[in-house]
């Protein structure tokens, strides 16, 4: 594990993206980036191209230029998204995607459009009332609308069976994405957060099929493991589900006595929670599984059921103690969440901790300081 | 706006006429008015108790309930005026029926109207509109919202005990249609030198109006007033030979805890705003888009989807302060970025380098907030709109000079 | 006896506190307490401020049985036996000096934070400024600085204040010219410096209503040391403010008690009473210390 | 009259300068501002007149700039510091297209064209984190004297990383470093590196065109002009004079005043 460990480490942490350029230059074929939530990946792999999740660039890359664009008060996975671009570091990309997640991403979109006029860059609207029965439909039409320009970019022609068959593969890779997390969640010693998260982010970088040989190896591998369990407490971490904390405040809050039991971190790669389903008109089928099968997110909205229950949920069946909730700096989305996060975790007495990060923080001494006392508080109770 | 104060206060006090929470933008007022539901703005309270200079308090309030400092202040204002039972007039303002979530382009309104229902334990419907992507709507976006107006319909027959009335409907929206008319008239009016009308500072006062009686009678019979009486002014003007130095396009919404101070900066200089883009988040009509009787539905779907600068983008935005700054006439642009707003403000830096670099348009870039009075700097404000009002005065000398010579 | 010692490596200044605690069990004594400035290097800071407490005791390190480290440089001290943040540790003292209020405000060189108890100490939820040190201890001692007031003496000037001029900047480095502009327009010395304890003041009641604040406080830290701080913080929450006496030792006071805690967990570590008799009278004396509260008040 | 002066009214200093028609400058000033903007203002000026061998009523026009413009009691007019220093960095160097400006609590960029007339201008935000008052506290945590401080930076091998740009915190940064035994030079020269990526992603918000001269105080400060050079990628020009480009430019502007243009709508009177 350590080898596949440091080799996602090494993929997480390439702004250079060497995966994508060599999966082009081996089989000649187009990329398309999607900023980092959610994007129907099995549209653009049966296009015959690399879905590949954006993720900003941690402290990796200086930002010269794109302060100069975005400001103030904008969280940084904008800024050194946009920033790659404005260094070429996003030259292997055809194509960037843009979902309905929040306002600064929504603008970056068409701040990439003017500034790349050679790319093919669009956003998508993801409905925000799945409680009308038109929302499936008009979804399907954006996702029958991404697949015909996708063609136009030079793509495979749309074919029913090549998208039922990327929908197999990704609900493979779902489907053991979500057991390594219950395996974990039931030993958590044996499997640290961080490995898991370099894990399970490596697949935003590779084709699906690669990436699943990736989890199997790995589950082998952490099936073998005996370690003694230490006495901390079960935290779930919510809140970090765009912009990616450095994997080192992942370490930090382990060290400080908590174990992860689960998190949102990525979430775009566990997004569903159970198999699409592969009868039908499969843009249907992943419309229809976007509205009724989707995690619950600070970026997804559906009124059905309120967000803060999903959190209780997952705290209930994760047995955990606490949730650090771990906020990006300026992420709007997760601070409108955390009021009313806070106010149910305070009705039902779980205790919770809020920190804010960037992902290009390089000093942890106020976080680990925080985590450390959230965690003697409910140790020396 | 006085009456509909009061109107929401009988709302308040007796339950009737019904109250539906909807956003400026976008707003299908037409529907509601058909039914005869008073809308209800958060957004024109948040506004109301800014301009009032009240809006600090229930933004601490509200920051102590949880929210962060980085929250959009308006919902801040709103909610927290809430918590500590403020309204902007003191009189009482109505528990909603409805929590209408027209969503058109702020993801802020969402998470908004979300909380408005929990805490105040009212019924949400969120009117989901596409954004707009390239120059028109597509076919399957205005079916889809056409769809979910038809479903909203049920809701307010529900609410109401009334059934939609397709006369009463289209009587609204013939209001509106001429409201529109009247109220791009008054926007052309600036195209003149001098401008009758300052399209920033003045225009906040006829968009309250705009948003409350748009599909009313009164509405049409305000906008027809409002229209005679700046072009009264304007022949006036003209024989006084009033003085205008500078014709600006603003952009973002105006700093209302410091409007005063934020006026005075410009009105020193002489300084007119010809267009904003603020005037047109509740629609945009000076470029033709109007409501149209005979397809209520159809040109409400497209009010919501493609005529209010919220639910446009970003390029879109650009090229709407082009043609201002091309058929306005104006010689600058002020970008106001406000840190509440990510939906004016993010990437403004690059609509900023657009029109100062691409465009060579003198452009000024301010930093403040739209309802929260902490981030206003009087002095360093000062020092950049001097500054920017010296150069270009330079500007404009040496294009002269150079023009005699 | 065993001595057991809370050493806090602050941002500013390096304290410890050295209590005693006999196998007869009852309340811990406080022997000494010491301090010295930070500085660069942490690890001797710790050291020194604990020798500088032991000292005046005629105790040496190797009497100590058990340290507790606190503070930003917790994790430098070599020869600690736990490391405990200083917000855990800063409720604790405070809650042992003040078991009735819920609620402590700490305010150190350059962080401010909001610590909200619950039982028996415990910590239940904690606010912090962060990033920006606007509003803290350091921002007074440059105030002073440009006022040419000692620091001793800012506190005891701002109560004499008749109408505060109050500071818009949360800077501590942009407020001097505003400080400047304040003086050369005449206001006087005592209205500029209780202007910034009310400008502080209003930040803290922030962190503090983050906390749900309600009922009384305890104030700790440096700050807590100036008397126009308490009286602005006490005009703006409306609730007394306590102040225990070396307001700053707080934190090193309530690692030595989370210490002794751990230590009388671990079996066989708590030595028999042989020191005690091996010194003269005074020293015996100096070694049994004086009760917490008392040492505190 | 021949004579007109500007004076720039800084947060840390206050600068004087006196100009000659159809000559130049012919005498610079420079005072602690301290306690009192006013007073500050006229010694400044009045050392510049002895300097210049003059009487104050020797001069003809006087124009106020800097923070404290508006408080200079014997100014003629004000004009904002952007405007002065455009045309101050424009007489140094003719050539000039950007001018970086680093004063005591703020920097600003200008992009001018070949006038010396503004065309775009960005100034920091409300936060002194990354400016000459940032300098000057972490030169003092290292007890150095400014002079040294920008001096020590050329002896760097390996520069450390500051974390922040806060004026108070960088102290608490500067100490970690010192405690983990970095060499104070690596450490001078990583927090001129880190104010020197501040001030030029601040600095690409204009047209960031060479020539580019820096002016202002910190254009002393040795290290920092290396560290901006090579964050930027060009070489900076740099005069003697730069601490006065301000003052320089006012009195240029107070100069065209003297000479003609009273009504030429250009300037404002005192407020
Ligand atoms: N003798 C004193 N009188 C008044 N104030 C003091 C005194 N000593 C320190 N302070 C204040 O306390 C602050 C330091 O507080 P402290 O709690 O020791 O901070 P830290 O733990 O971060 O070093 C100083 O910045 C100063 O404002
Ligand atoms: N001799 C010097 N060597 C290095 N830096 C200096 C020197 N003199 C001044 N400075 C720097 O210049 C800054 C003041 O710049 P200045 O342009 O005068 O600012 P202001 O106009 O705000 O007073 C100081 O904070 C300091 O960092
Ligand atoms: S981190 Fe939050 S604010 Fe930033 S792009 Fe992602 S969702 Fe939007
Ligand atoms: S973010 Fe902007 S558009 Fe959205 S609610 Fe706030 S002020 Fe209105
Ligand atoms: S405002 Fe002042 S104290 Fe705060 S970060 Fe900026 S420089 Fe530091």
């Amino acid at each position: 594990m350590n080898d596949l460990y440091v080799t996602c480490e090494d993929i997480i942490s390439d702004i250079d993206f060497k995966t994508v350029r060599d999966w082009k230059d081996r089989t000649g074929g187009k990329a398309v980036g999607y900023f980092p939530v959610y994007a129907p990946a099995e549209i653009i792999h049966a296009a015959g191209m690399l879905p590949v999740g954006l993720a900003g660039a941690g402290d990796r890359l200086d930002i010269q230029h794109a302060d100069a664009r975005f400001g103030s008060f904008i969280c940084s996975i904008v800024k050194t998204t946009l920033e790659l671009g404005m260094t070429d570091h996003l030259a292997a990309f055809d194509a960037l995607l843009f979902t309905s997640i929040c306002d600064s991403a929504r603008n970056l979109c068409y701040v990439m459009q003017r500034n790349f006029p050679e790319k093919y860059v669009d956003f998508l609207h993801l409905p925000h009332n799945p409680s009308s029965p038109a929302a499936a439909e008009f979804l399907a039409s954006e996702y029958r609308r991404l697949s015909a320009r996708l063609e136009e970019l030079g793509g495979e022609p749309y074919d029913e069976v090549a998208v039922l068959h990327a929908i197999e593969s990704f609900n493979e890779n779902r489907a053991l994405t979500r057991s390594l997390c219950d395996w974990r969640a039931e030993r958590p010693h044996l499997m640290k957060a961080s490995e898991l998260y370099a894990l399970v982010r490596a697949g935003n970088y590779l084709p699906v099929e690669q990436h699943t040989e990736m989890l199997v190896a790995a589950g082998a591998e952490f099936e073998g493991r005996a370690a003694k369990a230490r006495d901390s407490i079960r935290v779930v971490v919510e809140g970090a589900f765009c912009e990616q904390p450095p994997i080192d405040v992942v370490r930090i809050i382990e060290q400080a006595g908590c174990y992860v039991v689960d998190d949102d971190l990525t979430i775009g790669r566990r997004w569903f929670t159970e198999d699409i389903s592969t009868d039908g008109d499969p843009m249907m089928a992943l419309a229809q599984a976007y509205l009724d099968k989707s995690v619950y997110s600070s970026v997804r909205h559906d009124f059905r059921k309120p967000r803060s229950q999903g959190l209780v949920e997952k705290v209930r069946n994760r047995k955990a103690d606490a949730v650090i909730m771990l906020v990006a700096k300026f992420c709007e989305p997760a601070y409108f969440d955390y009021v009313l996060f806070k106010q149910e975790l305070e009705k039902e007495g779980i205790p919770h901790l809020l920190i804010e990060f960037e992902e290009k923080l390089f000093t942890f001494e106020n976080l680990r300081m925080e985590v450390e006392t959230f965690a003697e508080s409910l140790l020396f109770a | 706006m006085v009456d509909w104060y009061q109107k929401l206060a009988e709302s308040a006090e007796t339950g009737t006429p019904p109250a539906a929470s909807m956003m400026v933008s976008g707003a299908c007022v037409e529907l509601t008015q058909a039914f005869d539901v008073l809308p209800l703005y958060p957004e024109v309270n948040a506004l109301q108790l800014a301009i009032r200079r009240q809006s600090l308090e229930p933004i601490l309030a509200a920051e102590e309930f949880g929210y962060a400092s980085d929250n959009c202040a308006y919902v801040k204002a709103d909610i927290g005026a809430y918590f500590k039972g403020i309204t902007p007039t003191g009189s009482p303002l109505p528990k909603p029926a409805l929590v209408l979530c027209n969503f058109v382009g702020c993801n802020t309104y969402v998470k908004w109207f979300e909380h408005v229902s929990v805490i105040m334990e009212a019924p949400l419907y969120v009117l989901d509109v596409p954004f707009l992507r390239a120059g028109e709507p597509s076919a399957d976006a205005i079916a889809y919202v056409v769809r979910q107006l038809k479903e909203l319909v049920v809701k307010l027959e529900e609410i109401t005990g009334k059934q939609l009335d397709m006369d009463k409907l289209r009587e609204a929206v013939w209001c509106s249609s001429q409201v529109e008319e009247y109220w791009s008239k008054i926007k052309h009016l600036a195209r003149r030198s001098p401008s009758p009308f300052d399209a920033y500072f003045d225009a906040i006062t006829l968009m309250g109006p705009l948003y409350v009686h748009r599909a009313t009678r009164e509405g049409v019979a305000f906008f027809k007033q409002a229209l005679e009486e700046l072009e009264l002014k304007a022949e006036l003007d003209r024989e006084a030979g009033v003085r205008e130095r500078f014709r600006l396009v603003f952009e973002g919404p105006p700093p209302y805890p410091h409007f005063r101070a934020f006026r005075d900066m410009f009105a020193k200089w002489n300084a007119c705003a010809v267009a904003s883009t603020y005037s047109t988040v509740g629609g945009l009509w000076e470029f033709g888009a109007r409501h149209d009787p005979d397809n209520p539905f159809e040109s409400i779907a497209l009010h919501m989807i493609e005529h209010n600068v919220t639910n446009r983008n970003m390029q879109q935005r650009n090229e709407q302060i082009k043609r201002y700054v091309e058929e306005w006439d104006a010689d600058g642009v002020i970008i106001h970025f406000v840190k509440s707003c990510r939906l004016f403000s993010a990437g403004q830096g690059d609509m900023r380098e657009y029109f100062s670099r691409t465009l060579g348009v003198p452009t000024l870039y301010v930093e403040s907030d739209l309802a929260d009075p902490r981030y206003f700097s009087t002095a360093q404000l000062q020092t950049r709109v001097d500054a920017y009002f010296e150069a270009l005065e330079m500007h404009k000398s040496a294009r002269t000079s150079a023009h005699v010579g | 006896m065993t001595y057991v010692a809370g050493i806090d490596v602050g941002t500013g200044m390096t304290k410890a506190v050295v209590l005693a605690s006999t196998s007869r069990g009852g309340e811990p004594r406080v022997v000494a307490k010491g301090a010295v400035r930070t500085g660069a290097h942490l690890e001797e800071a710790a050291r020194k401020a604990l020798n500088s407490a032991l000292e005046g005791a005629g105790l040496g390190e190797t009497d100590v049985t058990y340290v507790a480290s606190t503070g930003f440089g917790r994790h430098a001290v070599g020869f600690r036996d736990i490391q405990i943040t200083e917000i855990t540790s800063g409720a604790r003292g405070a809650f042992t000096l003040f078991p009735e209020s819920g609620f402590v405000l700490d305010i150190g060189s350059q962080t401010t934070r909001a610590i909200g108890l619950g039982e028996s100490g415990r910590v239940r939820n904690f606010k912090t400024n962060e990033k920006c040190a606007a509003g803290s201890g350091s921002f007074i001692i440059r105030a002073a600085k440009y006022l040419e007031v000692g620091i001793e003496d800012v506190g005891d000037l701002a109560m004499k204040a008749q109408s505060p001029q109050p500071i818009s900047s949360v800077c501590a480095v942009l407020a001097e010219s505003e400080i400047i502009n304040h003086v050369s327009s005449g206001v006087t010395v005592e209205n500029i410096l209780r202007g910034i304890y009310d400008s502080l003041a209003d930040r803290s009641s922030l962190l503090l209503k983050r906390t749900r604040f309600s009922g009384d406080l305890v104030f700790i830290g440096g700050v807590a040391r100036q008397r126009g701080m308490i009286a602005a913080l006490e005009d703006r929450l409306r609730t007394r403010v306590n102040v225990p006496k070396d307001s700053e030792y707080v934190c090193a006071l309530g690692a030595a008690l989370l210490g002794l805690r751990r230590l009388e967990m671990l079996p066989g570590r708590v030595s028999a009473d042989a020191t005690a008799g091996a010194h003269d009278g005074d020293l015996a004396a100096a070694q049994e210390g004086q009760p917490i509260r008392r040492a505190f008040a | 009259m021949r004579f007109a002066a500007g004076v720039d009214v800084g947060s840390t200093q206050t600068k004087a300068a006196i100009v000659e028609q159809n000559a130049g400058p012919v005498a610079f000033a420079i005072v602690d501002t301290g306690a009192s903007v006013t007073r500050a203002a006229e010694n400044a000026f009045n050392v510049a007149c002895r300097e210049a061998s003059l009487q104050p009523a020797d001069v003809g026009f006087v124009v106020g700039t800097g923070y404290g413009r508006y408080k200079i009691a014997f100014g003629n007019a004000q004009m904002t510091e952007i405007s002065c220093h455009a045309r101050g960095a424009h007489a140094l160097f003719p050539n000039t297209r950007t001018v970086i400006d680093m004063g005591g609590q703020d920097s600003k960029a200008i992009s001018v064209d070949d006038n010396g007339h503004v065309l775009d201008f960005v100034m920091n935000d409300k936060c002194a984190a990354g400016t000459g008052r940032f300098l000057a506290n972490a030169a003092e945590v290292l007890g150095l004297g400014l002079a040294e401080f920008g001096a020590l930076s050329a002896k760097a091998t390996h520069p450390v990383k500051i974390t922040t740009v806060c004026t108070v915190f960088v102290e608490s940064d500067i100490l970690s470093y010192l405690a983990l035994g970095k060499k104070p030079e690596d450490i001078v020269r990583g927090v001129h590196l880190a104010i020197a990526k501040r001030t030029v992603s601040l600095a690409r918000r204009v047209p960031l065109e060479p020539s580019v001269t820096l002016t202002g105080g910190v254009s002393r400060n040795e290290g920092m002009v290396a560290a901006l050079e090579e964050v930027l990628g060009v070489p900076l020009q740099v005069s003697p004079q730069a601490h006065f480009a301000g003052a320089l430019g006012a009195a240029l502007h107070a100069l065209d005043r003297v000479d003609a243009s009273f009504e030429s709508g250009v300037w404002r009177t005192a407020v």
